[in-house]
């Protein structure tokens, strides 16, 4: 195996790493930010899977490189959008977490 | 809370577990769509691989995905709405950012020009210079800069819709000689994507500044929001 | 160049996880930055330059710039709250 | 060519109209549905004939063949689908535009919200590629967001808050499902997964965090902790678009997805799994409806049970023969559009009736059967549906049911759907038994316009009627699925 | 699509659409409401006349189509169902009479009217139905459409009630339906069929029709009240009177009775039904109910409460009299169907009469009754000796035959049991007659209306007048044709003879 | 009497009563029913007069298919009911016409009447049983007429033994109906021949003859019939005594297997059981203080000598058409006589400026006839001792029998005697309808009379026998005299009270009465105990009854679904294992 091939399936497995990390804090955090930045990191995580293993052994692919354009401008728009509705419960509430979480 | 974390991590540490597993055992592919994109690059109207998948062979995923930004802004602007915030007031007003910043905005927008320009045979595109215009933004609204024309609602809506529209539009118009959605005839598939690419550009550009300034203010009196909120009815 | 992609992949296992568990907000919003601008290096190191763009302009540009705005305003003096304010946060 | 222009118009005009309402003033909004609703529901009719004439088939977007570009599937669970959420749209169209008149003008941002949504919801019914679900994914899941926000109370955005990362969770996992997918076969094509995926770990692993994802979606028993809130919470066309169609949109992908990989690969432990899990959501779900003092959270929580029934559909297919298999199929898609149909005049009743006391409390709904007869008669027909009580959809999918589990000799179902019928019915008649309550009279009670009574009564009573005619719709919607055949 | 299987869903729509228009009607609208009342109820006993006529001279009616695929929605008349339809058209009529007048000023008549034509649409369905499926629909609209009539009045009592009432229709309605879906997935779409479409079935498959014979019977005799599962109808009793009526003579018990004798004669086949071993506990059960409802009605104080128990008990001769293996038998239990019907009718029509002239509900409080409302007692002591079964009412014929039905099947114990639910019958019946005729009135009653010219309303009067005159000739008049002597006997001669 | 004319006089014997009932419920035509009530009896009288035995006409619509029609015995039947109706009615017209419930009374009585008729001309079972039916529930309202409180009870244990004897006989007719070729419609005919054959013959006969005999007074079953006579007006009670009684023989006579060989048990105990009334109503009878409970207990003593008859036949059916002329003589002249003396009771009351001596001798005729001195007791008596000993066909054991009748004869006349008695304390007491003494005379007469017209009715007896009969006749009343002329000093009644078996049928009540009366309690009192153990049982069943059904209420409301669903998964479970 040469050592390009191996470096993509490295960062399938960070990829593997990160998104195990965000969904610890997504689900261990109860500050809504915390946890949108927990979403992130799981997301950066599902994106490194993909390129990662789609190019492991197959050398670079176009189509998931694509999709994970997409997937980050998604991704930034949730991100956005759950911050305008976090800033609108924020204030509304004085709270960063929700309700039923404590 | 302790539980909680001790059952995220017992979770994230499963999750990890069977991804791991999954990602050793993954078996060969099968199907090769490298090469299905490389052999069909000629007919994609740019030369970058990558603008080809985005805007042409997968553009339909991207169509959507302009409507989730879309949609960002429209729920933001519907909170706004709902909860009425005084006219902004925000940025640090800090003139050595403003000198800064006359400096900086020509030299972002060539960039982004150069993002959107490069992006049909090089990396960049209409997402990067996208973002960058909307950096631009963000900083002159850091700066405290006062960009008239986005308030006025209108010029702004129409701003956000262009891309999307655009691309709808030509989507259809191409249908025309009977051909399905989003079928670019090949002969003006590059001048097709490169417009798209343009309004893009502008709408991501505007959706994302919009995103930022449409969250509620830093601060704002119970008077103003009482005098100057939105339309009520 | 396996070692120098470990590294990479480790430092952002690592900022993501200090990201994550960092007390300070404001700390954790910059590790996050640092970490989308690793993941930009990662994605140029997978050999993606469109995606380390985007990824530095948007994911950690952009998004590092909507957290820190949100965080200044967690931190502002409240003018008004809509509904009656509740201390805990 | 028919569908040439019917089928991209199904999503591309809504997309169209969402930005056209927010390009007009606030007032306009609403009007669009006129230009909308007719041309959405001339193009879902032309693609119903697409399929009567031309069969299933499959529309090439961009004209590049499958793991290139990317494919609509036009058979007949998608067209099925897309007739459904036009019928329930429009209708919850025609509801809204009534109901937000006396709404902020804030609720204007329900059109463009609603065409988003409408876009997303057809986009997923038309994708054949697993990623292109995703996007169609967010479109809806974000819209939907956006509309239990639109209220702007601090109720409405902590549910759209949980809701929200419910629904970013659901995708993010989904998402690696695919990429592990695209990782071990190359291809996002539901088609060319079908030919190639084989039964192996990294499979299983994609399918369970992709299962694990759309559960959370279709916020199956025990991942249904955002739903009640978010459905309960926001505007009643909102909620009755929300239960009715958006929950059902991640079940559908689940379907597709057992489709393409489910029969040889979907483990028996799992389908059971999943069995038991919907059997939860059925009694605990209906456990909660019962005891809910708010009418919507009520009809909330009793999507929470009706989407348990659906999930029957793996246990009840995998490993059993090909007829109990078939009336499986049958079974859930009846119980899918019946659900889609009785919930949503379920939920614009009761808003019906919360706009004529004034109050979301059933026990204020005392003696209102005398003031407000239609209104009930439209959430008893609903309601009726949802007991599984025969004449109505709900009974139908229920026979099926009971008639695949009988064949295919696991009783325990039939416990289930026994006991979520007695169930429902004392949800149900709860709240009759308040309106049929003679106590302190309510002196005066708002008379909500004639549309919001007539559009719930439709709607409801589509929901008996589907029961009556299930072979038609039954027919369409195995066009095109292994079951087509028989 | 002829006019033969128009005519079947014109007997279903003619109260389908009453009902629908009824609910469309303010509540102001008395007049019309009447008017659409009556005139649907007189239509289609025109047109279940016309039907009679047809059956009796064997022509096929039957409508049809396809639910889901080999389901089919089947509409047919036959010699059996239509005598149901008969019945129910008929006293829907005055039923519909009585309770214009009984619910004069009352709250809710258009809720009231709606589902009471909507319930008599799912009684005449459940006749018509031509397959399981067909009437397992009308079965279950059965259930929801009366409910609304048990609670109407909206007390707290009624609404238990009603709450008992769905807990058990429900739950019964549940079984009936596995019931029912097991012998799909058995045999198919089951359609009635004389003699039962069973028969043919391998032995191995005998112990599994015994398990959905139960089913289905612990299903049907929810709504027969048999023993066990009897409880909701006494408690039913907080309907108004015209509901009650409907309930104990024509729809709900009768469904259930009615259901039985499709499941026993037309889904088995009585003689598979005997092989199978499955009439004798029916007998069984049948006759614990009988004697059962007796004994409680017995130690009743409310008069409509003694009614209903004694419903209990009557309507079982219909279970019992399908049970008995031969003709005979079930010539006496079928023409019970009607007989129970009449006679309960009356009687109940005789409560609701006194409840609201008088404002009497305990039987203590009769006392002399007989001279204040001499027509009403008379056709109350003509409904009581119909239920003890004194010649010449209807109830002597059915027990006549039961009678010998049972002698014929080998049972002779059942008459011991028919001999013994007389005299108890008797016993609850004769005290209340007693105190109508021969007591001194002892209070002031509270006349709660303004009456006509009568002893009480005309609308109030005149049904219960009829319905008495009708029992009575039902018995008297048991040789004449059409009469519900021989109409049971044309249905066995049908059944019997495949 | 024609073809033609024969159907029609045979539906309005029944009918003309029966539609002056219906014609009642318009209360316009009420105040013109009332008089007419009375001569409602004409039709069957006249049919039994003129009309002849044979003719038949068949009801297809009515109830099973019912057949009316006469037979020679019935005919006799039909006479004297009808005569006794009529007399009585002349009698009573102060009741149908002036009472505060004339009204009532009126409808009563034509239904009972029309039960009573129907029910003698009746074919087949169902309209012989609903006739009977129709007298005996319609009777009730006679009974209970005045709505005394003696009424009341009379009326009460009436009722309660109707209910019994209606629902014996309905278990022996529908067994004996089974029996018969045609079990939906039996006729009365067939049924002997078919009683014989079934293989229930003694659960049907028991039936029948215990059913009968509720109307018959039969002993044990006999004690609604002094209340019944002493409570209800006199025309009724005459109507009960002479007429209705005799539907319980009649009852017999068409249904218990007379004729049919292998029924000698039977025979025996139905001529003890009559014995034991013949004997037992004489020596109660005696006892009684009023009137009215003598002649009841005369009745129940006399019924029993017809079960004698009953009993022979059943024992040599050879005896048949002896016994039958015997029995048939024997109930006509019992019934004239008993009516007679019923009217006469009341007769005797009236303030009148009439000849005394005529009403004593009026009034004694048929007490003489009773005791066999008149031309009918002589015939009724030489008759069935005749057909009793003729051949010597009786069992060995029976041959006393018309000694033992002979001894019951003394007891009849010391009956009369003790009637007469007190009659004589009764006499001019008080006011009574005018009119009255027609319906009297008339009887009266037909008791000298009727006996006459038996060859009407093709019943030729031995005249001379009768006449020859005299010196066995005399002695018995000789010895009734004698025992009444000397006995009547020291004699003090028992007190035995008019329902004699009722008071030991019910232990604890009858201790508390006897207690009651030993320490000097008696009346309210005891009725008050009564009452309230009444009331504690029935207490305690409605109790019971409550938490029956709240318990079964509860269990359903609370887990019907579950229990439900528990049958559910067993019958499934089960279904599944072995299907």
């Amino acid at each position: 195996m040469s050592g390009a091939i191996s470096g993509y399936l490295v960062f399938a497995w960070s990829g593997v790493l990160l998104f195990g990390l965000g969904l610890f804090g997504f689900i261990a955090h109860r500050h809504l930010l915390r946890r949108l930045l927990a979403f992130n990191i799981m997301g950066s995580g599902a994106f490194l899977v993909l390129v990662g293993l789609a190019q492991d052994g197959r050398g670079v692919d176009p189509v998931p490189h694509a999709m994970v354009i997409t997937g980050i401008v998604v991704a930034v728009a949730s991100t956005a959008l759950a911050l305008v509705v976090f800033r609108r419960w924020y204030r509304a509430s004085g709270r960063t977490d929700l309700p039923e979480d404590t | 809370m302790i539980l909680r974390a001790i059952l995220a991590g017992l979770l994230s540490l499963g999750v990890i577990v069977a991804l791991g597993w999954a990602v050793l055992e993954r078996p060969a592919p099968v199907e090769n769509l490298p090469e299905r994109v490389a052999s069909a690059m000629p007919e994609s109207g740019v030369e970058h691989p990558i603008t080809a998948v985005l805007l042409n062979f997968r553009s339909y995923d991207t169509l959507l995905e302009i409507a989730v930004l879309l949609l960002a802004v429209v729920v933001a602007l519907a909170l706004r709405e709902a909860q009425p915030d005084r006219p902004e007031q925000m940025g640090l007003d800090n003139p050595l950012l403003r000198s800064v910043m006359a400096w900086l905005l020509p030299l972002i927008l060539v960039v982004a020009g150069f993002l959107l320009w490069a992006g049909s045979y090089q990396p960049g595109g209409a997402f990067q210079a996208g973002s960058v215009l909307a950096a631009a933004g963000v900083l002159l609204r850091l700066a405290g800069a006062h960009l008239g024309w986005l308030d006025n609602a209108a010029l702004l809506r129409a701003g956000l819709a262009l891309g999307l529209l655009t691309f709808i539009g030509i989507g259809m118009v191409v249908m025309l000689p009977g051909v399905p959605f989003l079928t670019y005839p090949e002969a003006h598939a590059g001048t097709l994507i490169l417009a798209i690419e343009l309004t893009l550009t502008l709408s991501i550009g505007l959706t994302l500044l919009s995103l930022f300034r449409l969250n509620p203010p830093y601060a704002d009196d119970p008077d103003d929001a009482r005098t100057q909120g939105g339309p009520k009815p | 160049m396996p070692w120098l992609d470990l590294f990479l992949g480790f430092t952002l296992c690592v900022t993501a996880g200090l990201a994550l568990i960092a007390r300070d907000m404001f700390r954790a919003v910059i590790m996050f930055i640092v970490f989308g601008l690793l993941m930009a290096v990662a994605w140029v190191r997978l050999q993606a330059p469109d995606i380390a763009l985007a990824e530095a302009a948007i994911g950690a540009g952009l998004t590092g710039v909507l957290l820190l705005d949100t965080l200044g305003y967690l931190r502002r003096p409240f003018g008004s709250r809509v509904d009656n304010p509740d201390d805990r946060s | 060519m028919i569908g040439l222009w019917s089928v991209p118009l199904l999503f591309a005009l809504p997309l169209s109209l969402g930005i056209l309402s927010l390009l007009v003033v606030p007032a306009w909004r609403p009007r669009l549905i006129f230009i909308g609703l007719p041309l959405l529901v001339a193009a879902s009719l032309d693609v119903l004939a697409g399929l009567a004439t031309i069969g299933p088939h499959v529309y090439r977007l961009g004209d590049w063949a499958a793991p290139l570009g990317i494919n609509l599937v036009v058979d007949g669970l998608a067209v099925g689908m897309i007739l459904m959420t036009t019928l329930v749209t429009s209708l919850c169209a025609l509801y809204a535009w009534v109901y937000l008149r006396d709404h902020p003008t804030s609720t204007t941002f329900f059109w463009p919200l609603l065409w988003f949504l409408w876009a997303g919801m057809n986009g997923i019914w038309l994708a054949e590629e697993i990623f292109n679900l995703y996007v169609g994914l967010e479109v809806m899941g974000l819209a939907a967001v956006g509309m239990v926000a639109l209220r702007a109370t601090p109720q409405a955005l902590a549910a759209a808050m949980r809701y929200l990362l419910a629904a970013l969770l659901g995708s993010l996992a989904y998402l690696l499902g695919v990429a592990l997918l695209y990782g071990a076969y190359g291809t996002l094509s539901m088609a060319g997964l079908q030919e190639v995926a084989a039964n192996n770990a990294t499979t299983q692993v994609a399918l369970a965090l992709i299962i694990l994802g759309l559960l959370l979606k279709t916020a199956l028993f025990p991942l249904h902790a955002w739903l009640p809130p978010a459905h309960g919470g926001a505007l009643t066309p909102v909620s009755a678009l929300l239960s009715a169609l958006v929950i059902k949109a991640s079940f559908y992908i689940l379907l597709r997805f057992w489709l393409v990989l489910g029969p040889e690969i979907t483990p028996e432990f799992t389908a059971q799994f999943l069995g038991v899990l919907g059997a939860g959501a059925v009694f605990y779900g209906g456990w909660m409806a019962w005891r809910q003092h708010h009418l919507k959270q009520l009809v909330a929580y009793s999507t929470v049970a009706q989407i348990g029934y659906l999930f029957l559909f793996f246990p009840l297919v995998t490993n059993t023969g090909p007829e109990a298999q078939r009336l499986a199929w049958d079974g859930t898609l009846m119980m899918l559009i019946a659900h889609a149909l009785a919930k949503a005049a379920l939920f614009l009743s009761a808003g019906n009736l919360i706009l004529a006391v004034g109050s979301p409390q059933i026990s204020h709904l005392v003696g209102i059967s005398r003031f407000r007869p239609m209104s009930l008669f439209s959430f008893g027909l609903a309601g009726v549906s949802l007991m599984g009580l025969p004449p109505s959809g709900g009974f139908t999918a229920k026979w099926l049911l009971l008639h695949s589990a009988i064949l295919s000799g696991q009783w325990w179902w039939l416990i289930v759907l026994f006991l979520g019928g007695l169930l429902s019915a004392a949800y149900i008649f709860k709240v009759f038994r308040m309106s049929f309550r003679e106590g302190p009279q309510i002196d005066r009670s708002v008379t909500p316009p004639l549309t919001l009574d007539v559009t719930a009564l439709i709607l409801a009573s589509a929901a008996i009627l589907i029961g009556l005619t299930a072979h038609l719709p039954l027919h369409w919607l195995r066009l095109g699925s292994v079951f087509g055949v028989s | 699509m002829d006019w033969n299987s128009l005519i079947l869903l014109g007997v279903l729509a003619t109260s389908l659409v009453a009902s629908g228009v009824i609910f469309l009607l303010a509540e102001s609208r008395l007049v019309l409401r009447t008017v659409v009342n009556l005139t649907a109820a007189v239509l289609k006993l025109v047109l279940v006349g016309w039907i009679v006529w047809g059956v009796y001279q064997a022509i096929e009616y039957e409508f049809r189509f396809t639910i889901i695929e080999g389901v089919d929605f089947i509409l047919r008349a036959d010699a059996l169902g239509i005598m149901f339809v008969g019945l129910s058209s008929l006293l829907w009529l005055f039923t519909t009479i009585y309770a214009i007048g009984y619910l004069e000023k009352a709250p809710n008549r258009s809720r009231f009217f709606g589902f009471f034509s909507l319930c008599v649409a799912s009684t005449v369905g459940i006749a018509l139905a031509g397959n399981l499926f067909t009437f397992l629909l009308f079965y279950e609209l059965l259930t929801l459409s009366t409910y609304p009539l048990v609670v109407h009045r909206g007390t707290r009592e009624s609404l238990r009630a009603g709450q008992v009432y769905l807990y058990y229709t429900l739950g019964g309605g549940a079984l009936l339906l596995f019931g029912v879906v097991a012998l799909h997935v058995l045999i198919g779409d089951t359609e009635f069929v004389p003699g039962g479409s069973l028969a043919g079935l391998d032995p191995s498959l005998h112990p599994m029709l015994i398990i959905i014979f139960l089913m289905m019977v612990i299903g049907l005799g929810v709504k027969a009240a048999l023993f066990p599962l009897h409880a909701w109808l006494p408690m039913a009793m907080v309907a108004p009177a015209p509901v009650s009526a409907l309930l104990h003579a024509v729809a709900v018990v009768k469904a259930g009775a009615f259901g039985i004798a499709r499941v026993v004669y037309d889904v088995y086949g009585i003689e598979f039904a005997q092989s199978l071993g499955l009439l004798m506990p029916l007998a069984v059960v049948a006759s614990i109910t009988i004697i059962y409802g007796s004994l409680r009605a017995l130690a009743q104080t409310d008069l409509k409460k003694r009614l209903a128990f004694s419903t209990v008990s009557q309507v079982s001769y219909i279970v019992l009299g399908i049970s008995l293996f031969g003709p005979i038998g079930a010539v006496g239990g079928l023409m019970h169907l009607l007989h129970q019907g009449l006679m309960k009718i009356t009687l109940f029509f005789c409560a609701g009469n006194y409840a609201e002239t008088l404002g009497v509900h305990k039987i203590s409080e009769l006392d002399g009754a007989g001279e204040r409302m001499p027509a009403t007692s008379v056709a109350f002591t003509l409904g009581a000796f119909g239920m003890i079964g004194i010649p010449p009412m209807a109830g002597f014929i059915s027990k006549w035959y039961l009678g010998i039905g049972a002698l014929e099947a080998q049972m002779n114990w059942v008459l011991g049991i028919l001999i013994l639910s007389s005299l108890l019958n008797a016993a609850y019946f004769l005290p209340i007659l007693y105190r109508i005729w021969f007591r001194k009135r002892d209070r002031m009653w509270c006349e709660g209306k303004v009456l006509g010219r009568f002893e009480t309303q005309a609308s109030l009067l005149f049904p219960t007048l009829f319905t008495a005159a009708v029992a009575l000739a039902a018995g008297i008049l048991a040789g004449m044709p059409f009469s519900p002597l021989y109409w049971a006997e044309l249905i066995v001669g049908r059944e019997y003879l495949q | 009497m024609n073809a033609v004319l024969a159907p029609i006089a045979l539906l309005l014997a029944p009918g003309v009563p029966l539609a002056l009932a219906l014609l009642w419920s318009f209360p316009r035509l009420r105040p013109h029913i009332g008089p007419l009530a009375p001569w409602a009896a004409i039709p069957a009288l006249l049919l039994a007069l003129f009309g002849q035995p044979g003719a038949t006409v068949e009801l297809d619509w009515l109830l099973f298919g019912a057949q009316i029609g006469m037979t020679g015995t019935t005919q006799v039947f039909l006479f004297f009911t009808a005569l006794i109706w009529f007399a009585a009615g002349i009698h009573g017209r102060g009741h149908l016409s002036k009472d505060d419930h004339c009204e009532r009374f009126c409808v009563f009585w034509l239904l009972t009447l029309a039960g009573n008729i129907g029910l003698i001309l009746a074919l087949d079972v169902a309209l012989f049983y609903t006739s009977f039916a129709l007298m005996t529930f319609a009777a009730y309202g006679l009974i209970v007429h005045d709505a005394s409180r003696a009424a009341l009870r009379a009326g009460r244990v009436y009722l309660v033994l109707a209910v019994l004897g209606e629902a014996l006989i309905l278990t022996g007719l529908i067994l004996a109906a089974r029996a018969t070729g045609a079990p939906l419609l039996p006729m009365l005919a067939d049924l002997p021949a078919a009683i014989a054959a079934a293989p229930e013959r003694d659960l049907i006969i028991a039936s029948l003859w215990l059913g009968f005999g509720v109307k018959a007074g039969l002993p044990l079953l006999h004690f609604s019939l002094p209340l019944a006579y002493g409570a209800a007006p006199v025309p009724v009670a005459a109507a009960l005594a002479g007429a209705m009684i005799k539907a319980g023989l009649l009852g017999w006579l068409v249904t218990l297997p007379l004729g049919q060989a292998g029924f000698e048990q039977w025979g025996t105990i139905v001529i003890a059981t009559g014995l034991i009334a013949a004997f037992g109503g004489a020596l109660i009878g005696v006892n009684q203080i009023r009137p009215r409970f003598v002649l009841a207990y005369s009745s129940i003593s006399q019924m029993g000598m017809v079960s004698v008859a009953i009993g022979a036949w059943l024992s040599a059916p050879e005896l048949g058409p002896l016994l039958a002329v015997a029995i048939t003589i024997f109930a006509l002249h019992h019934s004239l006589a008993k009516a007679a003396l019923f009217l006469g009771t009341e007769v005797v009351r009236h303030r009148t400026r009439r000849p005394v001596l005529w009403l004593w001798i009026g009034l004694g005729i048929p007490a003489l006839a009773l005791a066999g001195l008149m031309p009918s007791g002589l015939l009724t008596k030489t008759t069935l001792k005749g057909a009793l000993t003729a051949g010597n066909a009786m069992p060995e054991v029976w041959n006393n029998l018309p000694l033992l009748l002979g001894l019951a004869a003394i007891g009849t006349t010391a009956l009369m005697a003790r009637h007469l008695w007190l009659l004589r304390l009764e006499a001019g007491r008080d006011d009574a309808p005018p009119a009255a003494w027609h319906g009297w005379a008339l009887i009266t007469a037909a008791t000298v009379l009727g006996v006459f017209l038996l060859p009407l009715w093709g019943i030729t007896p031995d005249w001379l026998a009768g006449v020859g009969g005299i010196p066995d006749a005399l002695w018995p009343v000789a010895a009734g005299l004698l025992l009444a002329v000397f006995a009547w000093r020291w004699l003090k009644p028992w007190p035995i009270p008019p329902a004699d078996v009722l008071v030991l049928l019910t232990p604890l009540p009858g201790l508390v009465m006897r207690a009651g009366q030993a320490v000097g309690v008696t009346g309210p009192a005891i009725q008050h105990l009564l009452r309230h153990l009444q009331a504690l049982a029935l207490d305690r069943y409605r109790r019971a009854d409550h938490w029956i059904g709240r318990a079964s209420v509860h269990l359903w409301r609370r887990d019907a679904p579950l229990l439900f669903a528990l049958i559910l998964a067993l019958l499934a479970a089960y279904g599944l294992s072995i299907g």
